[in-house]
């Protein structure tokens, strides 16, 4: 296992790469669920102000 | 027929509910897809016989790489159908894909560079790809940053559209162009140390990533389109549903 | 009876011509600029003309698209301000002939004085007499793509105050090919080689520009009139 | 036989989180006015730049002598003229020079027409000094100018009364009298009723949305 | 009971800041430009990095002058146009602070971004890691000289329509002592010397900038207000 | 004690190659106002803008509380406000920011002041909305909120009815009313009269040199 994480002595290369992709990936996933959920919002608000008057 | 198919696309309402209804298969598809190619990749596959382990960061760098440019072509498709049928959905499209592409562009650059510390001992070389790659990252922020300077969203709409069109005719003049110069000074060229054809136990995984990775931009891309397509219909009724379900 | 597309676009190269006379800034400014950044690379590196020479193409291409850069932010940006801009749209008139003639302006303003200056600068910068058409030519070239291209982003620009950068970010990338080829033959021209391959892939990017861009440019004007 | 004649059915035009325009019909015929009032905020610039097509509609259509405007952009352009709150003029080219290149654009002008419209709105005196020189009631006089010169059935004026003096308003009124006796149409956003002879303009109120 | 000259300024500083920031990235923007030009010299010279590092200063200091002196033009030029700096004027607030804020805020909006996006351009370029502070501190130091000598430049063309050549002009002769110097220092850094001597002038003429150039600028708006 | 009072004497102010102010004298106090009036390009902004020491005199003084305001002009700025042709406003700003930026600068501010000045404006309802989409006579109506805030005694208010609709006009002349019953100056540039109540105003009236 630790020779794995070792990866032949390339993990100082590796595994940041890898790291580094995961965190774009997951930095996407959270920002287009935040930006659906900001639009929903956005749209409720105008749905109340114009059912308001 | 077709145009029926046409029309349906066209119709914010549907599109909505359409996106609502697959976001979670291509979410889970992405997941197990791409777990599978890692295992494949990380484990499965033998290390490289020049390049040791190291060549392992192709399972996040290809696919990172040719997301960026997949996306760029689709934001522009997109954008050009936008333009011509004054499309919402389209314009739609063509918003959901900048960030994405953008953030991939940028895990390409760094995974990539990453690499080629190891392969030639610099963060950076002047490699065609490398700087084609640069350029495509310049072409995203141009159309996001025109975006953000926009605020009227309908003007946004268009003028980035017309942007990211322009800027796809240009993408492969560009990168002939840097290939073409990189030639006169024959300058290292990366993407060669990859090539040598790859056993199949190192191809696949590859294969595996690439699928993975394009599953999970539609996910992504459905995602968001449901967002700005709410942001677009601001009179629609069918909204109240909408929200309400 | 109407003014025709052609004359009405000679109007407007000839209006632009007057305003740049008027202020005569308009076209000092891109030399200016020109001047000072290839004089700051020899203050800046080292005086050696032989190490100069071998940097001379690059530093005169990146200082003549800069600076031809520079003008194109106020192609449009005064007759938005002004209103003029609005009437031309409401002209009845083809915006394509009359963007078309703006660029054309803006390139005898930016682009010819700066291929004319270039010289100057070569020498200055090591370059030999032999090699002087090397530079005049393809630099004029060059910076009528951008120019064009140039016009396009000016345009998207028209609605964002204070677009300066914005608008280098959208057109230098797509104005990499011209500074490359361009370069490139400048500096084959240095070496005393022939210089006529990447002249002949810029001036097909020019006359691929000059049929296109406009149109372009066209559109963009319209939507940020929107 | 071409009659001019100015239609809007049901125009929606939103702008920005608000909605401008709410379903806006209106029918002019040849040498009719209208007056559109409401208080401030209410849309009528947006309303005048929408009918020249500058804005971009959510709904709705505008109609030219019976046909859509959208069909041919360019020929209802040139059958009609936009005034503005700020006079399209250039401030380092003179009166008679701006005049020059913007009418110059739509039609061929000989100098004396140029000279003319200039004396029919008393600028004479001044057209030989840059625009950047004239006071804010002068160059109002200048753009109105234009508008004369472009000789062009529909006039859309946006509060073109502004900054005038006595004369300049009483002038407005007989530069509108002599277009609607030409058979021409004028639609201007106003405050206070301008000094038109002739039949009483109609009227078009906007509410604030 | 009125504001005091500080809270004026401070209020000045605040605003601009703020402007800034709702033209999403004001700031943003340098740091594009700086990215292209230096993805441009490559381009047009050479991709070996041996070379590029060679003149990695003097494309670095170029990026640099180039992206301030583009913001500078700005600095009144929007305030006049509408009015605000007329207001300035007329609020009885001494405008030498109000001056001063400005140019500090021109300066955290161009000029620190710069300094801390030049280490990646320069990495790009070639040069060494140890070299990285060589440039970080220079090129902050060089900044602020320019925008202090700028802020004379654009209070004086202020009048002037198109006043971007005319700013260049008297600006950058002013400045031309600190592009020099500071290229050096960098330079210097870049083989690996010793760049405190040129770092001592220019920390010098800062110095001398911050206390005089205000006081300059502002006289200078207030004769191109009358 | 102090009691607000301008006078001006032998103004005597060149333009380019016009000689737009020829000896003007005038004298208003304390709750007095003053309609400057005269056709196109009489000079009416360029008094405005003389009064306040924007343009350089050829000859002649203006007289703050009975002193030479060239003695100590921040001062002097320091008790009036200026509104041209154009509302100083910068379009990326809220109305609210506008004014808190603008009048922050001569008198620090709570931002309940600021709300009762929009209100009285009527501007409440989009203080909040960047001024860059703001109709002319909003535009105008803010100006307006800044004039009040400055609470100084003297204003110098160009053509302040521009752009507005009937209340807004209404608006403007109780706002004038406000300052003069509390003992200020207002010297506006005018065509029509303002709808001040109270006594008839003084004017000036400009001739065309
Ligand atoms: C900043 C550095 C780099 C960038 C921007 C970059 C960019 C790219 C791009 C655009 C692709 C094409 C993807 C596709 O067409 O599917 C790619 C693929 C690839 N790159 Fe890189 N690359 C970089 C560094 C490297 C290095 C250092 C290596 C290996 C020594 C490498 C090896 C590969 C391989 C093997 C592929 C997949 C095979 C192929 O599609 O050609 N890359 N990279
Ligand atoms: N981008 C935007 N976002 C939000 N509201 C906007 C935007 N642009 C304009 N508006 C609003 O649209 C309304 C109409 O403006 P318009 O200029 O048409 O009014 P107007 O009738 O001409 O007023 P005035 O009499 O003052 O000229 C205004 O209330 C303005 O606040
Ligand atoms: N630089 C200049 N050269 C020549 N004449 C000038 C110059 N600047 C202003 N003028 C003239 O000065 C005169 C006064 O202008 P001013 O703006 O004061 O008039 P005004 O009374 O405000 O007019 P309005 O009622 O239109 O606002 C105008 O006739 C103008 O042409
Ligand atoms: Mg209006
Ligand atoms: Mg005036």
């Amino acid at each position: 296992m630790s020779e794995f994480l070792h990866m032949g002595g390339y993990a100082a290369f590796v595994w940041p790469s890898y790291a580094l992709t995961l965190a774009v990936v997951l930095c996407n996933v959270i920002w287009a669920r935040r930006s659906l959920a900001r639009a929903c919002e956005e749209a409720r608000r105008r749905m109340l102000a114009r059912s308001a008057p | 027929m077709v145009w029926t198919w046409f029309h349906r696309l066209a119709s914010p309402p549907h599109v909505y509910a359409l996106a609502a209804r697959l976001t979670p298969w291509f979410g889970w598809a992405a997941a197990i897809v791409i777990l599978a190619g890692l295992y494949g990749g990380l484990v499965l596959a033998p290390p490289d016989y020049q390049q040791g382990d190291d060549f392992r960061i192709i399972y996040v760098h290809a696919p990172s790489a040719w997301m960026s440019l997949m996306v760029y072509v689709t934001m522009a498709s997109a954008a050009a159908v936008g333009l011509v049928w004054r499309m919402k959905v389209a314009h739609a499209v063509a918003a959901s894909c900048a960030t994405i592409g953008a953030s991939f562009t940028f895990a390409a650059l760094a995974t990539g560079s990453l690499w080629g510390r190891k392969m030639w001992g610099t963060y950076w070389e002047w490699d065609p790809r490398l700087v084609s790659e640069l350029v495509l990252l310049f072409l995203f922020l141009g159309y996001m940053a025109l975006r953000s300077a926009i605020d009227d969203l309908q003007r946004a709409d268009r003028a980035s559209a017309l942007l990211a069109v322009v800027g796809v005719v240009n993408v492969p003049i560009i990168h002939y162009s840097v290939v073409w110069w990189n030639s006169l000074h024959q300058a290292p060229s990366v993407m060669k140390l990859g090539k040598p054809e790859m056993p199949a136990a190192m191809l696949v995984p590859l294969l595996t990533m690439l699928a993975g990775f394009t599953v999970f931009f539609v996910y992504l891309l459905l995602v968001r389109l449901r967002g700005e397509i709410l942001k677009r219909e601001r009179t629609a009724s069918w909204i109240r549903e909408a929200l309400a379900g | 009876m109407n003014t025709s597309a052609l004359q009405a676009a000679r109007l407007i190269l000839a209006r632009d011509l007057r305003l740049a006379v008027r202020k005569r800034g308009q076209f000092v400014q891109p030399l200016a600029f020109f001047a000072i950044i290839t004089t700051l690379f020899p203050l800046a590196i080292s005086p050696e003309l032989a190490r100069l020479r071998e940097i001379a193409s690059g530093v005169l291409w990146v200082a003549a698209l800069l600076a031809s850069l520079l003008a194109l932010e106020f192609l449009f940006r005064d007759d938005a301000h002004d209103g003029t801009l609005e009437q031309y749209a409401l002209s009845g008139q083809s915006l394509t002939w009359l963007v078309f003639a703006k660029t054309t302006a803006h390139w005898l303003l930016t682009g010819v004085p700066l291929a004319l200056m270039a010289p100057l600068a070569g020498v200055s910068l090591g370059v030999p007499y032999a090699a002087l058409p090397g530079i005049i030519v393809p630099i004029a070239l060059g910076t009528l793509v951008l120019s064009l291209i140039g016009a396009i982003g000016a345009a998207l620009t028209l609605g964002v105050r204070r677009s300066g950068v914005l608008l280098t970010l959208l057109t230098l990338p797509l104005a990499l090919p011209a500074l490359i080829f361009g370069a490139q033959a400048t500096d084959l021209a240095i070496h005393g080689a022939n210089f006529a391959a990447p002249l002949y892939l810029l001036s097909a990017m020019a006359v691929l520009g000059v049929t296109l861009a406009p149109l372009a440019a066209a559109a963009a004007v319209r939507i940020s009139l929107e | 036989m071409f009659r001019a004649s100015i239609q809007a059915e049901r125009l929606q035009l939103w702008r920005g989180e608000r909605h401008v325009l709410d379903g806006i019909d209106l029918a002019i015929d040849a040498g009719e006015m209208l007056h559109v009032t409401g208080s401030n905020g209410s849309g009528k610039t947006s309303l005048l730049r929408t009918l020249c097509g500058l804005m971009h509609l959510e709904d709705g259509r505008v109609l030219w002598a019976g046909r859509d405007v959208q069909e041919d952009l360019p020929a209802f352009h040139a059958r009609m003229v936009y005034l503005g709150h700020e006079p399209p003029l250039k401030p380092d080219l003179t009166a008679r020079e701006n005049l020059h290149y913007w009418i110059g654009m739509r039609r061929p002008l000989q100098r004396r027409d140029v000279t003319a419209a200039l004396d029919r709105v008393g600028a004479g005196a001044w057209s030989e000094q840059p625009v950047r020189t004239l006071s804010a009631g002068q160059k109002r006089r200048v753009a109105l100018a234009g508008v004369i010169l472009c000789a062009v059935p529909l006039w859309l004026l946006d509060e073109p009364a502004t900054n005038l003096d006595g004369d300049g308003q009483r002038l407005v009124g007989s530069l509108i009298d002599a277009q609607l006796a030409s058979g021409g149409v004028v639609i201007a956003a106003v405050h206070q009723n301008l000094a038109v002879s002739g039949p009483e303009p109609r009227r078009l109120e906007l509410a604030l949305a």
